[in-house]
């Protein structure tokens, strides 16, 4: 199972969040915890702009889909390719479990785990100009393999 | 023949080169200055999966991936 | 600061994930992160049914929204009294912060504490009658004191 | 007089006790046999603020409420 959505600009959470909650309203789930991330208004920016390699993604994605699968939970996640401006949201993960404590420590490990490992690159936007986000960034697992 | 791809903020147009495997690689990378700081926090995908070996054998028509610092959401 | 919601029945949960989302559209919050509680087609129950003591949920809930305030954070939280049927929602607590990890740690405390400490009753609902969910209730702290 | 009022599940109607403080009323509760379960598990509170000691006084238009074992959500 793969439920991972990409949209270009700012992602339309009232309607995911209720899409979402719709999908799975008959697969017997007692909890919903979804995750959104909004751009905050930060040293003068106008916007945040990402850059996705999908292909990695994807696979990263469906890593987590088998451990969600393996708790009978089920995750969703939902991000933007290019600008998104301040105020607006970029990013959605959700988990859907049959148990409370299961769905809290999901979240957790999938929003953390998103943030070292999802191919995912991060720039402000100022004077209309895109700027790699390189001190908020974390370098992936086993970076530095050519560096000789 | 071998593609490199140059992910996310690189900003480097893709290369073919005549490798066969990652240290090669590593190698011809070295000679560059301007991938001199990418060498140091890149990860590397070869065909888009995740190898952390410098032995990885690379034949022709592989494509390597190098991905620079992440910061998703 | 309180946000607390009590409602007769199910929760609109599109609409209040929504409304809340909007509330604070402009507060400069990073992390949105809603808990939503969905009840469970479980040993052939009907529905389940609340009772709620609302002076003391108040002040329960109007604790950790100090302690919230103390993380830049603030906290919602929207219940159902009455009966809620299956597959029907009757919890939601959520968390925004501007800071990632401190959202994700407070929705999980917020959520565990409203388990052991929310002064709320549940009764499994079956065949019209209310049965008290004794066994998979929690004494409150404190509790055994008058036992002599 | 204190009222004393039995929440949720107990399904008691309240009392009004002339006690004053609730080692007093334990004993008063004590001597009513469909109470001895919900004694053991129970939290109480004075005025809607929880309460842990037993030496606490009680005056005359005080409220106790006793609260039985919760699940919300």
């Amino acid at each position: 199972m793969r439920v991972l959505e990409l949209f270009d600009g700012p992602l339309a959470v009232e309607d995911i969040l209720a899409r979402w909650y719709r999908e799975e309203s008959g697969s017997n789930y007692g909890a919903y915890i979804p995750f959104i991330g909004t751009v905050r208004d930060e040293e003068g920016i106008e916007a945040l702009s990402f850059d996705i390699y999908e292909p990695i993604l994807k696979s990263w994605f469906d890593a987590w889909q088998e451990r969600a699968k393996a708790h009978d939970a089920v995750l969703k996640m939902a991000h933007s390719k290019g600008d998104v401006p301040v105020h607006t949201s970029s990013y959605i993960a959700a988990v859907f479990s049959p148990k409370r404590k299961v769905a809290l420590a999901m979240i957790n490990d999938f929003v953390e785990d998103f943030k070292a490992s999802a191919p995912i690159w991060k720039y402000d936007v100022r004077n209309g100009e895109r700027i790699y986000a390189e001190t908020r960034s974390t370098p992936m697992a086993g970076s530095g393999l050519l560096k000789g | 023949m071998v593609k490199v791809e140059f992910l996310g903020p690189i900003g480097k147009a893709p290369l073919e080169l005549d490798v066969t495997n990652l240290a090669e690689l590593s190698k011809a990378l070295q000679g560059d200055p301007e991938m001199k700081k990418w060498l140091e926090n890149c990860a590397v995908a070869v065909n888009d999966t995740m190898v952390a070996d410098l032995n990885h054998p690379l034949k022709s028509g592989d494509r390597v991936s190098l991905l620079p610092p992440v910061c998703g959401g």
